[in-house]
């Protein structure tokens, strides 16, 4: 369960949230889209945010560690378990409890249902990578509850 | 630039030591001639930097003043004679080098040798009071023997030296032989030393005048004499030491009081001073830092010194020349090797001498003004023949007063010099200036600032006059401010740019750039908008447009602009009324920002072929007026065009195209379908333009092409959003593109079901029946309905399957798929159709039944007739494949235990065992068995009953025996087929005969033993203990030879017996005999007989062949009843 | 104190320009503030390349003066997101030292990072929120503008 | 991955500012959806009371407080431990009414409207109208009915944002549940 006060209050809003999006529209993968694209514009903020105080990046991989460390420890109290990159752009980020996931029951049993408490995380991380400059695309994966993996598809162009 | 703030030359070029040749007859004397080429043509840079020039003997040099002895009653005039520089340059020569033809044994020696004295003589006065070195050079024709051994040489030398007054060293041979160049060269050093050592004594000797000097009225001497003594140093090649003393000359320039009438005087030496401390840095000791700082100082001291207001544009003038000066040698010394960063280059000084030259400009502009009725004064105070101080006014030279003697006159030539100011060509100057900027910063990654420059020269070009530079320029200079979005600096630049156009009356130019002025991102005074729009509005309609003013603010107009703006009208009267018509011209939206914006969306992300397609299409001008666009088109990637024309009265929703107020969004619906070939299409918008104009008058051609993204950093495509849902007022930036939609075929209205009995039987065929119902809604006929059945077969799969329609020909068939034409089917219409399919080994057979029609739809827009859309769906089955029943066949002895053995003509039995593990019953119609004849396998005796008829239900089996021997001997150890058997089976009360199905199979295989004779016996199924029983042995041969046959019959303890115990008989070829015994059983249960056995020997030729074979009854138990 | 103050997006257009009220041509200052950037890009080009033998103050936001100018200096900074400020302040004012740029630059960073955090800013469109105004505000000079050649 | 942490955050800070940013997209997104600000405050307030209700059970395990006596002594501790805990600022409870059924919450600074600037057109939003539903919730738990609405609001240009608390009556029968 969530540790500090806070965490729960966020938790709280987070699923009334979800609640809310998929009340609104009709067909899952675009309340996937939605609450994608708000985890986007948050995560825009937070980039501006987290990153005030630390010195400029050099390259992509130290965006990534920045994500992994920083970022998640500020928002998920936990820093990435693992981190996986074929250096061609594709990293795997692996939280083998994932804040979001731990108050869903851990088992298989709600794994459908584990994308939307997701994709919120991934507009967030898309959301701070763009304005760090780095365009991407995050897609989650839940093999079981509560570990999820995050993969980060960066687009070059 | 006017000349009097230039740089002389003099200062400009390298000091180099100045020798002069005499007595060299260049014209005459082919000697001479070779001589002074060798000295001066071909100087190659490994040569000493020497200025040689050849002068007649009797030359005149200037005159030395009286040295004075004290400086007490001494003013100086000024500060820098112009003179000075060029006399030790090119006039005073530091050494006089006297050539002279003579011989060491010249008959005529005495003569010659004092005339050569004379000559000296002659030189010498004519530097009186000089210290320039006067040197002798004998050119002889012979070349001279090693020193020392021409004691005549020596003698007559020294005789010369004390003729001339001249020291050993400065006599000097020249023998005039081929190796003339290495002489020469080898004097050009002498002659060299010489003059370093003259101009160290000139240097010493200024230096020298110091301790005379006193502050309060030398104060101009200071800088003068550091400046010559820097100067000399120069000559004499030592910048380290030049520079030390123009940096003390530079110091004391600016010790000295400054007021109007030295201003100019000060500024211009100090800017000498300045110019050579640079250009020493610079070139000579590659201190560029060092040249830099000593610059931004010199700015910095000398920028307030303004001097007179009514010559301010003296002052700009000056600075704009110090910087152009300074970037010159800074760019020189680059090119001479040295590196420059993007923050530190020349371009900056150009840009810097530029921006003051603007500034001289806007003074002489503010002069013009005041001068209107100025007349040049009459006698020209600025006329002189010779200037005798730099910088020094030429009405009044020489004087050092604060406040000029004569005001009249002062006044004068102060005007004089501002009328000469208003004649100068500022612009040009300018140009040029920005121009070597521009190239400049194009080499350091500079290109918004080269961006800048181009506007400025774009401007000054406009004062020039020369309108079409400017729409040139500047055109080149938006592209970079549209995409930077620095919105007022684009405002200005196309204000600048149509004001332009309309001067030059560039119909093209003046169309694009309106459209763009016209946009909500730039800002112009709301009444400039105002005309800009009127001005297009007209001339889309033919007219001429209203003349475009530009701001008031904006540097005043140049005189010839007033009656440019007259042309302007007659040029566009003429351009308008000429008969000729006017292309479209077409403006990428890309590469430009109009007043008309534009956005849309397809209403849905998916549309299927029958629904009607709707694309929404927003539009606003961002104009300040009404306006109205006649034109809508829309290109789509499948080609197809749609288009909303203003004069389209049909349609009322079209009509609303005539009036767009600004900022109100308006959106067109387009509505149209798509052709059938476009299925599991993606459409997508490829171009979107608007026309403004009438194609009668002139018209534009907004293109909105390749990608629509808008900037937001979120690429998704937002959900659709409908007017309705913003109530007509909605930000328009929430309105984003989606520029694409997929289109997909109708939903299939047919029901297909598939009915089938499964499991299948190997062999059989097997029915599919396939029904399809058209539910097509409002009675639609599907046309030419095609259902394909095909067989999924992975290719590995070997299992032997096909298709047919007729079960008759599924034999002959081996199609993999069937195609089943099913015409058209109107509405509540049902079709069935079986198709057949058989296989030969058990196995899943996977099929996929693909249903597809078109129908002729009426669209449901208005005048667009039929439409054809096709639909489809495919379902997916599978078919179990089963063997119908279990076959096993099993070989054994006539009372039933089974064997692997069978001995020839000995019966035993074929069991057949039939058994059905499926629910579904099967029927064996008839059932025969094809023994082995060939291995002489054949029926014995009666046969149980077939099992023709049989029906087995689930888990029934039904066994058939046969009883078969074999009369054939065979090698015992082979075993052999016995035979096969056919089934002919269906499925019970199958109604189709023709379904009935055959089925062979194989009998089991067994050893043969053969043997001469056969032993039968009748053996009763039991006997009573104590009851006799009578049982026959009957042997038979089975050989064609005759034998011997022994017999015995051994006593048992569970029997007594009576009969033959033992005994030897003959047997001939097929003979039978019969032994009987009694036997008494004496045990109970399950006993075995007396052993009875037979042992027969063939009777042969040879004895090997005679071999004994014993033989025992087949049967020897028997069960003994109490 | 400063005369111009602009926020550069990181697509290198201006969100947000401001010029001391007495500035009598605001294009001047458009037109430094556009040029500057020429000088930042480069710097900005040179940061990847640090993990060379470049100093490490290279990963400072503050990039210090971009580019010489007669009248004026002009200082830049970019943050990690690559959002560009640029600050213009008179060449005579002397009294304004390397920190108080730097300290100016970090209150305009942590205005603009409010900026972007209230939901309702629309990304990428220009600034106009009355807290960024005021700390703008209180780096402008508006005291009267020097006459040339006085 | 290495398992140094970066620099150390203020965890607690952050997860704040996560949530207030979260809650600033959802506002937006509300905004988005539904055409009146009215209907926005709505659902806001639908929302706090559904997080209210689920709240109180986890403000009661952190706080082992026993059950209040009085109103006043409800106020005191929604604004000193609740709004502490959870948002980590401390209203000032003022303005009580004479029946001492009524009572403001006076938020010097509010959290949840940390980075706001509310455009013109939606000068009818109550942005922070989840607090109120979340009030709600919490006290309709405890067997409170009561009402909230905003009286000031800083964003909205007053000196600074208050809470009204209205209390209805005692809820005598089984726990409601959430509206979901």
């Amino acid at each position: 369960m969530t540790d500090n006060a806070s965490g729960v209050l966020f938790d709280l809003l987070h699923s009334q949230l979800v609640a809310y999006i998929y009340s609104t529209i009709d067909n899952k993968n675009k309340g996937v889209s939605q609450l994608e694209s708000l985890g986007f514009r948050v995560g825009v903020s937070l980039g501006e945010q987290l990153t005030k105080d630390l010195p400029r990046f050099r390259d992509e991989l130290e965006v990534m560690k920045f994500i992994c460390r920083d970022f998640w420890s500020s928002l998920y109290q936990k820093q990435v378990d693992n981190l996986r990159t074929n250096h061609q752009g594709v990293y795997v980020l692996q939280d083998n409890a994932f804040k979001l996931l731990t108050h869903i029951s851990v088992g298989k049993q709600y794994l459908d249902c584990a994308p939307r408490y997701l994709a919120l995380s991934c507009g967030l991380i898309r959301g701070v990578l763009s304005n760090l400059g780095v365009k991407s695309v995050v897609t989650s994966e839940v093999i079981s509850m509560p570990s999820a993996k995050f993969q980060i598809m960066v687009q070059r162009t | 630039m006017s000349k009097h703030l230039k740089l002389p030359e003099e200062l400009c070029c390298n000091p180099t030591p100045f020798i002069v040749l005499t007595g060299l007859d260049n014209v005459y004397n082919a000697v001479h001639k070779s001589i002074w080429d060798a000295f001066c043509n071909n100087r190659r840079n490994d040569r000493l930097q020497i200025q040689f020039s050849c002068l007649p003997g009797d030359h005149a040099y200037p005159r030395s003043k009286t040295k004075r002895t004290s400086y007490d009653w001494y003013i100086p005039k000024g500060l820098l004679k112009s003179s000075w520089m060029k006399k030790h340059l090119s006039l005073l020569p530091s050494v006089v080098v006297v050539f002279f033809e003579l011989d060491w044994d010249d008959p005529a020696w005495k003569e010659r040798h004092l005339a050569c004295a004379s000559r000296v003589q002659v030189v010498r006065s004519s530097l009186q009071g000089r210290t320039t070195k006067v040197a002798v050079v004998l050119i002889q024709k012979s070349t001279p023997l090693p020193p020392g051994e021409d004691m005549v040489a020596a003698e007559r030398a020294a005789a010369l030296c004390s003729a001339c007054e001249l020291s050993a060293k400065s006599l000097f041979i020249l023998p005039h032989t081929d190796q003339l160049l290495g002489y020469i060269i080898r004097l050009e050093n002498a002659f060299y030393e010489l003059s370093q050592v003259y101009y160290r004594t000139e240097a010493r000797r200024v230096k020298a005048h110091k301790e005379f000097l006193n502050k309060t009225t030398h104060q101009l001497l200071f800088p003068r004499h550091q400046f010559k003594i820097g100067f000399f140093n120069e000559m004499i090649q030592d910048p380290t030491s030049a520079l030390k003393h123009y940096r003390h000359a530079y110091t004391h320039v600016h010790e000295l009081r400054t007021y109007e009438s030295n201003n100019l005087e000060i500024k211009l030496v100090g800017g000498f001073v300045n110019y050579k401390i640079c250009k020493l840095c610079f070139l000579k000791l590659n201190a560029p830092l060092d040249a830099i700082t000593q610059f931004r100082q010199h700015v910095e001291q000398f920028k307030s010194m303004c001097g007179s207001q009514d010559l301010l544009f003296e002052h700009s003038a000056w600075l704009s020349h110090q910087y152009q000066v300074f970037a010159d040698l800074f760019s020189e010394a680059i090119s001479k090797g040295l590196s420059a960063i993007q923050t530190q280059h020349p371009g900056f000084y150009y840009n810097q001498a530029a921006y003051y030259a603007k500034i001289r400009k806007q003074c002489a502009q503010k002069l013009k003004a005041s001068l209107q009725d100025q007349t040049y004064p009459s006698e020209d105070p600025l006329k002189v023949e010779v200037l005798e101080f730099y910088g020094q006014r030429p009405w009044r030279q020489g004087q050092q007063r604060i406040d000029p003697a004569d005001h009249s006159k002062e006044k004068d030539g102060i005007m004089a010099l501002q009328l000469e100011e208003t004649k100068q060509d500022h612009s040009l100057q300018i140009i040029s200036l920005l121009g070597s900027a521009i190239s400049i910063f194009k080499n350091y990654h500079c290109h918004r600032l080269k961006r800048q420059l181009t506007v400025q020269m774009g401007e000054e070009y406009y004062h020039a006059g020369d309108y079409m530079k400017v729409v040139a320029l500047l055109t080149r200079a938006t592209a970079d401010y549209r995409t930077g979005r620095c919105w007022l600096i684009l405002s200005k630049i196309l204000w600048m740019l149509l004001h332009c156009s309309y001067l030059t009356a560039d119909l093209e130019s003046f169309l694009i750039h309106s459209t763009q002025l016209l946009s909500r991102h730039l800002s112009i005074p709301h009444d400039d908008k105002i005309t800009v729009q009127h001005s297009l509005m007209n001339l889309l309609m033919r007219q001429i447009p209203l003349p475009i003013l530009l701001p008031a603010s904006f540097d005043h107009v140049p005189e010839h602009h007033t009656s440019a703006y007259n042309d302007a009208e007659e040029k566009w009267k003429t351009l308008l009324s000429s008969p000729k018509s006017f292309p479209v011209y077409s403006l990428q939206v890309t590469d430009a920002i109009p007043f008309v914006e534009c956005k849309f969306q397809f209403s849905k992300p998916q549309f299927t072929m029958e629904e009607v397609i709707a694309l929404h299409v927003f539009t606003r001008v961002t104009c300040p007026a009404p306006c109205k666009i006649s034109k809508l088109l829309v290109l789509l990637n499948n080609g197809t065009e749609l288009s909303v024309e203003e004069n389209a009265e049909k349609d009322a929703k079209k009509s609303d195209l005539k009036q767009y107020t600004p900022f109100e969004i308006k959106e067109h619906v387009l509505k149209f379908l798509c052709s059938p070939h476009e299925k599991q299409n993606v459409l997508e918008v490829r171009q979107l333009s608007v026309l403004l104009g009438s194609s009668n008058g002139l018209s534009i051609d907004l293109i909105w092409s390749d990608q629509f993204v808008d900037a937001a950093t979120d690429p998704k495509p937002s959900s659709p959003f409908s007017m309705a849902q913003l109530g007509g007022e909605k930000c328009w930036d929430d309105i984003s593109n989606i520029t694409s939609t997929e289109i997909v075929e109708c939903p299939s209205r047919l029901k297909v079901n598939i009915l089938h009995k499964t499991p299948a039987f190997v062999g059989e065929a097997y029915a599919i029946d396939i029904k399809i119902n058209s539910s097509e809604s409002n009675d639609f006929t599907a046309e030419n309905v095609t259902a394909v059945l095909s067989l999924k077969q992975n290719e590995n799969s070997e299992t032997e399957a096909h298709l047919s329609e007729k079960c008759s020909d599924l034999h002959t068939s081996k199609a993999k798929s069937l195609q089943l034409a099913l015409g058209n089917m109107e509405t509540n219409q049902t079709i069935e159709r079986t198709v057949y399919v058989q296989t030969t080994q058990a196995s899943v057979l996977h099929f996929s039944l693909h249903v597809s029609y078109q129908m002729q739809k009426p669209s449901e827009l208005p005048k667009t007739g039929v439409l054809t859309c096709t639909s489809s769906e495919s379902i997916d089955f599978a078919v179990e494949v089963l063997t119908p029943f279990n076959f096993t066949a099993h070989v054994t002895s006539l009372n039933l235990d089974s064997v692997s053995t069978v001995n020839q003509n000995q019966p035993f039995i074929v069991l057949v065992n039939v058994s059905s593990e499926n629910f579904s019953p099967i029927q064996i119609n008839s059932f025969s068995l094809h023994l082995n004849e060939n291995d002489g396998f054949k029926t014995a005796g009666e046969q149980s009953p077939a099992l023709d008829g049989k029906v087995l239900q689930q888990r029934e089996c039904a066994v058939g025996a046969f009883t078969v021997l074999c009369d054939k001997s065979h090698d015992p150890s082979t075993s052999f087929l016995i035979g096969s058997c056919t089934f002919e089976w269906s499925r019970f009360e199958s109604e189709n005969p023709a379904q009935k199905v055959t089925l062979q199979r194989k009998l089991p295989s067994i050893l043969v033993k053969s043997s001469p004779v056969s032993i039968t016996a009748a053996v009763p199924a039991f006997g009573h203990l104590r009851q006799k029983l009578t049982i026959t042995y009957s042997l038979k041969s089975h050989i064609s030879e005759p034998q011997t046959i022994e017999i015995s019959c051994e006593g048992s303890d569970a029997f007594m017996f009576s009969g033959t115990k033992n005994s030897t008989g003959f047997l001939a070829p097929g003979e039978a005999h019969n032994y009987s015994y009694n036997f008494f059983p004496l045990a109970i249960g399950y006993q075995e007989l007396p052993r009875f056995m037979v042992s027969c020997t063939k009777h042969a030729e040879d004895e090997k062949a005679a071999q004994k074979v014993d033989q025992y009854p087949q049967n020897r138990f028997i069960f003994v009843k109490p | 104190m400063a005369v111009c103050i602009a926020v550069i997006a990181k697509e290198n257009y201006p969100l947000y320009i401001r010029c001391s009220a007495n500035v009598e041509d605001e294009l001047k200052f458009h037109f430094t503030v556009h040029t500057s950037l020429d000088v930042v890009e480069e710097k900005i080009s040179s940061t990847g390349k640090t993990s060379t033998a470049r100093a490490p103050d290279m990963r400072e936001f503050y990039l210090g003066q971009l580019y010489p100018s007669e009248d004026y200096r002009i200082y830049g900074y970019v943050t990690n997101t690559k959002v560009k400020f640029v600050m213009v302040v008179e060449a005579s004012n002397t009294q304004i030292r390397d920190n108080d740029v730097r300290s100016m630059f970090r209150r305009l960073h942590n205005a603009y990072t409010s900026v972007v955090c209230n939901p309702f800013y629309i990304l990428g469109s220009n600034i106009s929120s009355k807290a960024f105004e005021k700390v703008v505000a209180g780096m402008i000079v508006d005291e009267q503008k020097k006459e040339l050649f006085t | 991955m290495s398992k140094t942490t970066g620099r150390a955050f203020e965890n607690k800070k952050l997860v704040g500012e996560l949530f207030t940013l979260t809650y600033g997209a959802l506002v937006s997104q509300l905004i988005k959806d539904y055409e009146k600000d009215e209907e926005v405050n709505k659902q806001l307030d639908k929302m706090g009371y559904n997080i209210g209700v689920r709240l109180v059970e986890d403000f009661m395990a952190r706080s082992n407080l026993g059950k209040c006596q009085d109103l006043r002594e409800t106020a005191d501790v929604i604004a000193k431990v609740a709004f502490k805990m959870y948002l980590n600022i401390t209203p000032v409870v003022t303005n009580w009414s004479l029946a001492n059924d009524e009572f403001s919450l006076i938020l010097e600074n509010n959290p949840l409207a940390e980075f706001v600037e509310l455009p013109e057109r939606h000068s009818d939003l109550n942005y922070a109208n989840v607090l109120c539903g979340a009030i709600r919730g919490a006290l309709e738990m405890l067997q409170l009915e009561v009402e909230t609405w905003f009286v000031k609001d800083a964003l909205k240009g007053d000196a600074t944002t208050e809470l009204r608390v209205k209390f209805i009556k005692k809820l005598t029968d089984a726990l409601p549940a959430g509206e979901d």
